[in-house]
């Protein structure tokens, strides 16, 4: 209990999770009157104390004001897309969600991954949904009201899963803040030692600043690096035969995208071969699901099935042999 | 050998007869008894099993009648053999006469582990007093029944006769029982024959009824006497008669000096425990309430079995186990008392009923009562004779009734019957029924009913503390004298009238009795039409004969009372050589000197002998209660069913009303006994259905209950798996945060 | 071998049955049992019943002997006795299930003929795996009697049968394989050793401490060394699967039921036989195997016993179901039998072997009785049916005497051994006693009103008169249930289903040709034809052979209420010597227990000290 | 967006260190969108929004995986968001497709009507 204290009271935090249980239970949709935009804002009272409540005893060090913006609007549309009752509001409020999280991942620092997260999440895989729901939709005929299905207005077990969920909720929370204050802040890095990776980039910014000597390239080691001193910030460049030191221009440094480049193909690159199969699996699968032979090939069995049945029942009847309706 | 010994020892009666033998020649002071007194027993049951035959051959004519009068006839001569060879081996001698082992078997050599219950007989003079009596009855009965129940030839008939003798055998059994085991063979044996023959009509709801209680009542007491047995048989080491009394010796020799606490008290709960029984059988408080019923069969059983023999087994048993009774302080006077309020309460209802042969059964209860205060009042002696004039005159009475309602088509209401004695072909019944009534009556000097009614009432008011009982018996004479002359005065003499019963009993259910048996009367105008062609129908010879001596009997019975030996008279010599008065005067002199000091001195009747006072006395209350219904039922009487008494009647108020209703004891056994018991039962039913079957219904049910349950969470329901998976991992994940906590 | 061959013929013919066709089932399975039916005679005949103690016509064969497990048969004078009425009931079921079974008469008559041998190697066993394997192998053949010929809840009846009994078997098993483990685990006597050197034929050691053995009689002596503790719990185990099948008062419930929906046969064996099964596995094992507990623990069985007879003798009492109620009275007497037991004293246990015969012979009767009017009239219930004695006198005598039987009427054979037992417990106590030393006695002395009043016929035991007039309750209660079925059903108006009783004046018909079923057959043939089909071609009255198959049951009812002494004889050696086994453990028992009071808290306190510090 | 809110967004590079209590927010943030998609997989009967509610859930474990990374200097965490977002859309293409069939079977899109895929 010490631990969690230095972030939030605990009674504070589960009265908050009851609040929140609370709300989520009520903005769920479910027949009859249901009190869903009362149940929104509760829930997203019992969010937004919850996140002004955690550190508010230590104000210097709460995130800044966006990362408020961003995860209401987050969790406001996360629970929007559990609870409209309609498919396609619903995948929007996802891609408002996918654009929220963006913004954090921005606060992050993780440019790369907010702009992919939009463009991959928001653009590709939620366009699929909603063209999958635009198919799994019939579309009101003329001059007929839209009738919502079932299974869209009425949520199964609200009250049951809430509980559930916020159970869960309050027992991760505790098990997660009883840890997070013995994490140990790792060292700052102490060098961009990463650029030296990059004597390209290392060239074109003394080109862009006008301090590489013509003709000149950065001095590679063996294994393709440049050879940077970082207690002086300078580049052994190499120009026709003669190396002089150049320094660094002072803005630069590895970018995010570097980083997360290097990252990824220099530390995981089993990893992207094993991710490159599922996405091929992937397609393949969904190609094969889709085809349109299986829905003949069923319809087709169906159709022989019956017609087998009904010359059946005609030969019963008259006593005459069923080949026209075999035949049909 | 291994193949012939189960032979040998299945092989039968001889081998084992002579083991018996044996065993009984052990027993010291035993005589082997004459063959002959096997017999008696015996030809009944030989009786039985021929009449059995004759119903698996279907006989349809009077052949068990004639093979069960013949059999009971042989019975009673080997009776009066044996009676006559017990005569010659002298007074008060014992002896046994061993037929074959029955249960018997040992664990041990020392006393008491071997336990003995043979077939075999005690042969004393009050055994054979009790059989003289048993078989002589038995035999005229069963000739009167041969004409009573001729309606019946080809259908009850067999069974009628055979129940008739298995009766006579198992009384047999119980009379002359050389232990209290075979005594309780023959105690249930008589209780079986009494069900069947109630139940002889057992197509009336009534009679399967009064079957059943009887059966039942009687076998509240059976469970008392058995449970006596035992005791008996845990103290005394023996269920035999000879070793008990053998064995009685040390507790005599402390009643005798007065030491009356140190007799233990095992002793003193056995004639407590016999007692019931007794009462059982003998129709006593409280467990007389099936004899009235009984009335429900055929009317010879009525006569022989529920008033001249079965009942008195009661008596036979406290008088053959008298030593038992006299060693406890409180055996005698709560019999003593239970008669007595017996015979008050029976005579009252007695009173009050219109049905003769119910009237008759009350009388018979309350007569019991009088037996039975004369066995409390140290009258043994008197208790015998008046179960020995009883059976005669109380038989004829109920043939008697039998012949009446024989005649009239089952009509047994004494309003609607008048002046029968006067009818042609009924003299023989009416004289029957004239001579009944006077010795039922008490009638002085010249019935045997009056001398051993006496002699009762002369020992309760001659021993000490008991004259309360005196005057309760004073007072039950009385109203005996009275409801016995009702019956007469109003059945047998007085204006010629009758109207026919509805249907005879016997016939309601065999279609041939309807058309003859449906007879009609001038009088009842309400009757069927063809009620106007009856006409009563006489009793033929074999029930004129059988009344005619049987009345001659009732008045011989003086002769064995009165007359006798250098011992006294006949019977009082019979009883005083058995067990009856086993040390018997020894002991009551004993008995009187513990309860009150002063000696031998008798009490007295206000300064008179009480014995001589009371031949005055009764005398003269059985003719005041003679005078009173002749005044009601016969000088007031104008009709049949109208008389002055009738007048009287709204004086008594409710106790009329109550008394005719037998003082509503039924009901409240009933409702008190048989409807708690019937709820009780009801609620075990339940309870076994609903909570013992339930419990183990449950356990069977619970894993099937938790499996099905948990059914749906396996139903292919994708948010199942999903709340399933999530719930784990709560509960996972609460475990982590539980153990690291 | 002849024992053996108890065993073999009927599974022999049974194996026969299975290939023959149908229509020869009955014969065949007549001409079994009637063959081990023989065979029993003739080992009854060899067997010397002088001296019943002695286990005759033994035979071993080796089977597993790693664990000692041997096919090992004896019989004494109780087994023989079982054995004998077993061998009465069998071919009497087959020929009273002649008409009754009409369908699938192999599977009937071949599950019948393996239920007599499985009854047989119950009574022969000598080793407990045989004896168990037999004990459980009667499910089978009853679930299938029940399940297949049952009336209309047979399915839940046959199973709860099936599942109650083997639940209470097997923790019975727990019990007796806990004795053989004990037995193994003791130290090999000296002369043991010596013994166990020289091997049997078969290789395995011969049985005896220190060794696995399921032998019975070495299994008893080891069982009778256990602590008083195991003792009690080895007790509890076998009374619970003994108790069920009795079937004594909490576990009875299966009984009604299976009893109701069984076909006529299948009662009568379930009656006769397979109830005995409990109370011959209480004789036979837990007195002899624990002595000093069931003396111990006698006064709580008697008082179930007791519970069972007053509480099932009232439920019979309103039942309305003829053979629910005659299931239920079942209860009531079986509660007597185990009354004798419990009493533990000579008259008890004779009493009681005596009782298993003799309520075999009158309810199985009962049953064979029920089940002939069932067969005519196709109810049970005493709402439909009553005043049969004007139409079936014949079957009326015999109800009735079945009846008196069961009631326990004097000179038929159901007094005997209720007497006796009734007997045993009431002499069944130690405050009899002249020791006024005990609390109890001193007590009873005072209620008896002296000190020192000679009990000469009273034995020890944990009983009391009070057992025996509490129980006594039961005749009464007895009376009055069987007398109102007999009120109900024998006598009183003729009462018929619906379809029976439309034919013929009630009274007149009955009056006049009751005698004859010509008069009946005519009637139902001209209004009721279908009727006269729905009931075959039996006629009003009991056929020849019902009747043949009645009456040896009455003439053995009459028998053995007369002349019990030859059982009673024979009896004698194993009862007695059962009875020294108890009062030699109970006199034990005493020594042991006296020191073993006053030191155990000196020398017990210690340790539990340590261990709680 | 101008650039000096973004750059006050995105502080380039990684800032030197981030405060434990900034990173209670973050994984504040990811557990309450993963409870809520959670309760909207147990909730919602619509397969489609089934499949969007574990994309929720995809969602909220990039948070945590992002915001721990910074927090412990390492770009792993960025990596394995990009793992999962090749993950979540081969799932959704499957998914989807999966879908697509299933409706065409029965018209519905409703997880209770295909109860007899338990097998």
């Amino acid at each position: 209990m010490e631990t969690i204290k230095q972030i939030i009271n605990p009674y504070m935090l589960y009265g908050l999770c009851v609040l929140g249980a609370l709300g989520v239970c009520l903005a769920l949709p479910r027949r009859g009157i249901s009190p869903q935009v009362l149940g929104a804002l509760v829930a997203s009272l019992a969010g937004g104390l919850l996140l002004l409540a955690m550190g508010a005893a230590n104000p210097g060090s709460l995130p800044n004001i966006y990362f408020y913006v961003f995860s209401l609007v987050a969790l406001g549309a996360a629970l929007r897309v559990i609870t409209h009752p309609r498919p396609v509001y619903a995948a929007l409020y996802f891609v408002l969600t996918v654009i929220a999280t963006a913004g954090l991942f921005l606060i992050l620092s993780a440019e790369f991954m907010a702009f992919a997260m939009i463009i991959v999440y928001a653009g590709a895989i939620l366009i699929t949904y909603l063209f999958v729901i635009m198919l799994a939709t019939q579309s009101p005929q003329e001059g007929e009201v839209e009738v919502l299905t079932e299974y869209d207005t009425a949520a199964r077990e609200p009250v049951a899963a809430t509980v559930v969920g916020f159970l869960l909720l309050a027992i991760m929370t505790t098990l997660a803040f009883r840890g997070l204050p013995d994490l140990k802040t790792p060292a700052p890095l102490q060098a961009d030692s990463l650029l030296a990776e990059m004597p390209r980039k290392i060239e074109r910014a003394l080109d862009a600043a006008g301090t590489l000597p013509e003709g000149g390239k950065v001095k590679l080691d063996d294994a393709n690096r440049a050879v940077v001193d970082w207690t002086t910030r300078q580049v052994t460049v190499v120009a026709g035969g003669s190396e002089s030191q150049v320094a660094i221009p002072d803005g630069l440094k590895a970018s995010n995208p570097d980083r997360l480049g290097f990252n990824l193909l220099r530390d995981h690159p089993g990893t992207i071969e094993i991710a490159g199969v599922i996405l091929l699996m992937a397609m393949l699968g969904a190609v094969v699901l889709s085809r349109k032979q299986v829905q003949i090939d069923e319809e087709a069995k169906m159709k022989q099935a019956n017609s087998l049945a009904a010359a059946l029942a005609k030969a019963k009847i008259d006593n005459r042999t069923g080949e026209g309706g075999g035949m049909e | 050998m291994h193949a012939t010994s189960i032979l040998s020892t299945w092989a039968g009666l001889l081998p084992a007869q002579h083991e018996a033998a044996g065993a009984a020649a052990q027993v010291a002071g035993a005589v082997d008894g004459p063959a002959i007194a096997a017999l008696a027993p015996l030809l009944p049951l030989l009786s039985f099993v021929l009449c059995g035959l004759c119903a698996a051959f279907k006989v349809r004519s009077k052949l068990p009648a004639w093979i069960t009068v013949a059999c009971l006839a042989a019975s009673f001569a080997a009776v009066v053999a044996t009676t006559l060879d017990l005569r010659e081996a002298g007074a008060g001698s014992v002896m046994v006469t061993p037929l074959f082992d029955w249960i018997n078997y040992s664990w041990g050599t020392e006393a008491g582990q071997h336990f003995r219950a043979n077939f075999a007989f005690h042969i004393d003079s009050l055994t054979c007093l009790w059989m003289l009596f048993v078989t002589g009855l038995a035999t005229l009965i069963a000739l009167y029944a041969s004409e009573y129940m001729s309606h019946d030839v080809g259908m009850g008939y067999c069974r009628f006769f055979a129940a008739f003798s298995l009766f006579v055998f198992s009384m047999a059994c119980l009379v002359m029982g050389d232990n209290l085991v075979l005594l309780y063979l023959g105690w249930e044996g008589v209780g079986l024959c009494s069900y069947l023959l109630i139940g002889y009509f057992y197509k009336k709801p009534s009679a399967v009824a009064a079957a059943k209680k009887a059966f039942i009542v009687n076998r509240i007491g059976d469970l008392f006497l058995a449970l006596g047995i035992m005791l008996c048989w845990v103290h005394f080491g023996s269920v035999e008669y000879r070793e008990i009394f053998a064995r009685v010796g040390p507790s005599l020799e402390l009643l005798r000096e007065g030491k009356v606490d140190q007799i233990p008290g095992i002793v003193q709960l056995i004639p407590l425990l016999l007692m019931v029984g007794a009462f059982g059988k003998s129709a006593q408080l409280p467990l007389y309430v099936w004899l009235p019923d009984a009335m429900e069969g055929p009317t010879p059983v009525s006569a022989l079995i529920h008033a001249a023999t079965m009942v008195t087994a009661g008596v036979y048993l406290i008088a053959r186990t008298y030593p038992l009774f006299l060693l406890s302080e409180y055996a005698l006077p709560i019999v003593g008392w239970v008669g007595a309020l017996t015979a008050l309460l029976a005579a009252t209802i007695g009173m009050a009923q219109f049905d003769i042969k119910r009237i008759m059964a009350y009388s018979t209860v309350s007569q019991l009562g009088y037996m039975f205060c004369g066995l409390a009042v140290l009258g043994s002696v008197g208790a015998a004779a008046h179960v020995f004039t009883h059976a005669f005159f109380k038989a004829m009475l109920f043939l008697s009734c039998g012949a009446v309602m024989h005649g009239f088509a089952g009509q047994l209401d004494l309003r609607k019957l008048s002046g029968v004695a006067f009818m042609k072909g009924w003299g023989v019944v009416g004289i029957a029924m004239f001579v009944g009534c006077l010795n039922l009556a008490g009638f002085p000097v010249i019935t045997a009913g009056y001398w051993s009614k006496d002699m009762i009432l002369g020992d309760a008011f001659a021993t000490p503390g008991m004259q309360a009982i005196g005057w309760i018996l004073l007072l039950t004479a009385g109203l005996t004298a009275y409801y016995t002359f009702r019956v007469f005065f109003r059945v047998f003499v007085g204006p010629k009238h009758f109207e026919p019963g509805d249907e005879l009993h016997a016939h309601d259910d065999h279609g041939h009795g309807h058309d003859d048996g449906h007879g009609g009367h001038g009088h009842a105008a309400g009757h069927a039409p063809s009620h106007a062609d009856f006409h009563p129908h006489a009793p033929g010879w074999a029930i004129n004969l059988v009344l005619g001596i049987l009345a001659i009997a009732a008045f011989a019975a003086i002769v064995p009372l009165m007359t006798g030996g250098d011992n006294g008279p006949w019977l009082a010599s019979m009883v005083d050589g058995s067990s009856a008065k086993y040390l018997g005067v020894a002991a009551s002199q004993a008995a009187h000197a513990a309860g009150h000091g002063d000696g031998h001195a008798h009490a007295t009747f206000f300064g008179y002998d009480a014995h001589k006072a009371m031949m005055v006395v009764s005398g003269v209350v059985g003719f005041i209660g003679i005078l009173i219904a002749y005044l009601l039922h016969y000088a007031g009487r104008t009709t049949a069913a109208r008389s002055k008494a009738d007048s009287l009647l709204p004086a008594f108020g409710p106790l009329a009303t109550a008394a005719q209703h037998k003082w509503y004891v039924d009901e409240i056994y009933d409702l008190l006994i048989v409807k708690p018991l019937w709820v009780i039962s009801n609620i075990f039913a339940l309870i076994d259905k609903y909570v013992v079957d339930g419990l183990v219904d449950f356990l069977g049910w619970a894993p099937r209950a938790i499996g099905r349950s948990l059914r749906p969470s396996q139903g292919g329901e994708l948010h199942g798996y999903a709340i399933g998976m999530a719930g784990g991992i709560a509960v996972l994940v609460l475990i982590v945060l539980l153990v690291t906590f | 071998m002849i024992l053996f061959s108890l065993i073999l013929i009927p599974l022999l013919f049974a194996a026969l049955l299975a290939l023959a066709p149908a229509a020869q089932a009955r014969s065949l399975a007549f001409l079994g049992m009637l063959t081990s039916s023989a065979a029993a005679v003739l080992a009854m005949l060899r067997f010397d019943w002088n001296n019943g103690a002695v286990f005759a016509n033994e035979k071993t064969f080796p089977w597993l002997g790693e664990l000692g497990i041997q096919l090992s048969v004896g019989a004494d004078s109780v087994s023989m006795l079982m054995i004998a009425l077993t061998a009465l009931l069998g071919p009497i079921c087959v020929v009273a299930s002649r008409t009754a079974v009409t369908e699938r008469h192999r599977t009937f008559f071949g599950w019948l003929l393996v239920l007599q041998a499985a009854m047989y190697g119950v009574f022969i066993a000598r080793d407990l795996i045989l004896f168990y394997i037999c004990f459980e192998f009667t499910l089978v053949p009853m679930f299938v009697l029940i399940n297949v010929f049952g009336s209309t809840n047979r399915k839940h009846a046959s199973v709860k049968f099936f599942l109650y009994t083997f639940t209470g078997s097997v923790i019975a098993l727990a019990g007796l394989v806990y004795v053989a483990k004990f037995n193994a685990e003791l130290p090999v006597s000296a002369t043991r050793e010596s013994l166990a050197a020289m091997m049997q034929a078969g290789g395995t050691p011969a049985p005896g401490p220190g060794v696995w053995t399921f032998d019975i009689e070495t299994l008893g002596r080891a069982a009778r060394r256990m602590s008083s503790t195991e003792q009690a719990w080895v007790l509890l185990a076998l009374m619970v699967g003994f108790a069920v099948k009795v079937p004594l008062f909490p576990v009875h419930t299966w009984l009604p039921l299976a009893h109701t929906e069984a076909p006529t046969a299948g009662s009568v064996i379930l009656a006769g036989v397979l109830l005995k099964l409990g109370t011959y596995g209480i004789f036979r094992f837990a007195i002899p195997f624990v002595p000093a507990a069931f003396a111990e623990y006698a006064p709580l069985i008697a008082q179930l016993c007791i519970v069972g007879i007053l509480y099932g003798g009232l439920i019979c009492w309103v039942q309305t179901d003829v053979k629910k109620l005659v299931a239920y009275s079942s209860v009531a007497h079986l509660g007597f039998c185990v009354l004798g037991l419990a009493a533990t004293n000579a008259t008890g246990l004779s009493g009681s072997i005596l009782y298993m015969i003799n309520h075999g012979l009158s309810t199985g009767a009962l049953f064979l009785c029920i089940g002939m009017v069932y067969e005519r009239y196709h109810t049970r219930s005493m709402k439909e049916l009553g005043g049969l004695a004007a139409k079936m006198p014949v079957w009326s005598t015999f109800m009735i005497f079945f009846t008196m039987a069961s009631v326990g009427l004097p000179g038929l054979n159901g007094f005997v051994s209720e007497f006796m037992c009734l007997l045993a417990a009431f002499q069944a106590s130690s405050a009899w006693g002249s020791s006024t030393t005990m609390v109890e006695g001193a007590m009873d002395a005072g209620l008896w009103g002296s000190a020192g009043a000679s009990t000469v016929g009273a034995t020890h035991g944990g009983l009391g008169p009070w057992y025996a007039a509490i129980a006594g309750i039961g005749m009464i209660v007895a009376a009055m249930y069987l007398l109102l079925m007999v009120g109900r059903v024998v006598w009183g108006p003729l009462v018929e289903p619906h379809g029976h009783g439309g034919h013929g004046g009630h009274g007149g018909h009955g009056g006049h040709g009751g005698h004859g079923h010509d008069a009946h057959g005519a009637a139902a043939g001209d209004h009721h034809d279908d009727h006269a089909d729905a009931h075959g071609p039996l006629p009003a009255d009991l056929t020849a052979r019902e009747i043949g198959v009645l009456a040896p049951l009455a003439i053995l009812c009459v028998v053995l209420g007369v002349y019990p002494k030859p059982l009673l004889a024979t009896l004698e050696g194993p009862v007695n010597q059962t009875v020294q086994l108890i009062d030699s453990a109970r006199s034990m028992g005493l020594q042991l227990e006296a020191p073993a009071h006053t030191t155990s808290p000196a020398q017990g306190g210690a340790p539990t000290q340590g261990l709680a510090q | 967006m101008t650039h000096g809110t973004l750059s006050l967004l995105a502080q380039t590079g990684f800032p030197a260190s981030m405060a434990q209590a900034t990173l209670a927010h973050y994984v504040v943030v990811s557990l309450l969108m993963f409870v809520i998609g959670l309760i909207g997989f147990l909730t919602r009967r619509n397969l489609i929004i089934m499949f969007l509610c574990t994309e929720l859930m995809f969602q909220a474990a990039g948070i945590a995986l992002v915001a721990f990374g910074r927090f412990h200097l390492d770009y792993t965490g960025q990596t394995f968001v990009i793992f999962v977002l090749t993950v979540a859309a081969a799932e959704a293409s499957m998914a989807l497709a999966l879908i697509v069939l299933l409706f065409r079977r029965k018209e519905s899109l409703s997880a209770e009507d295909w109860q007899e895929l338990k097998g």
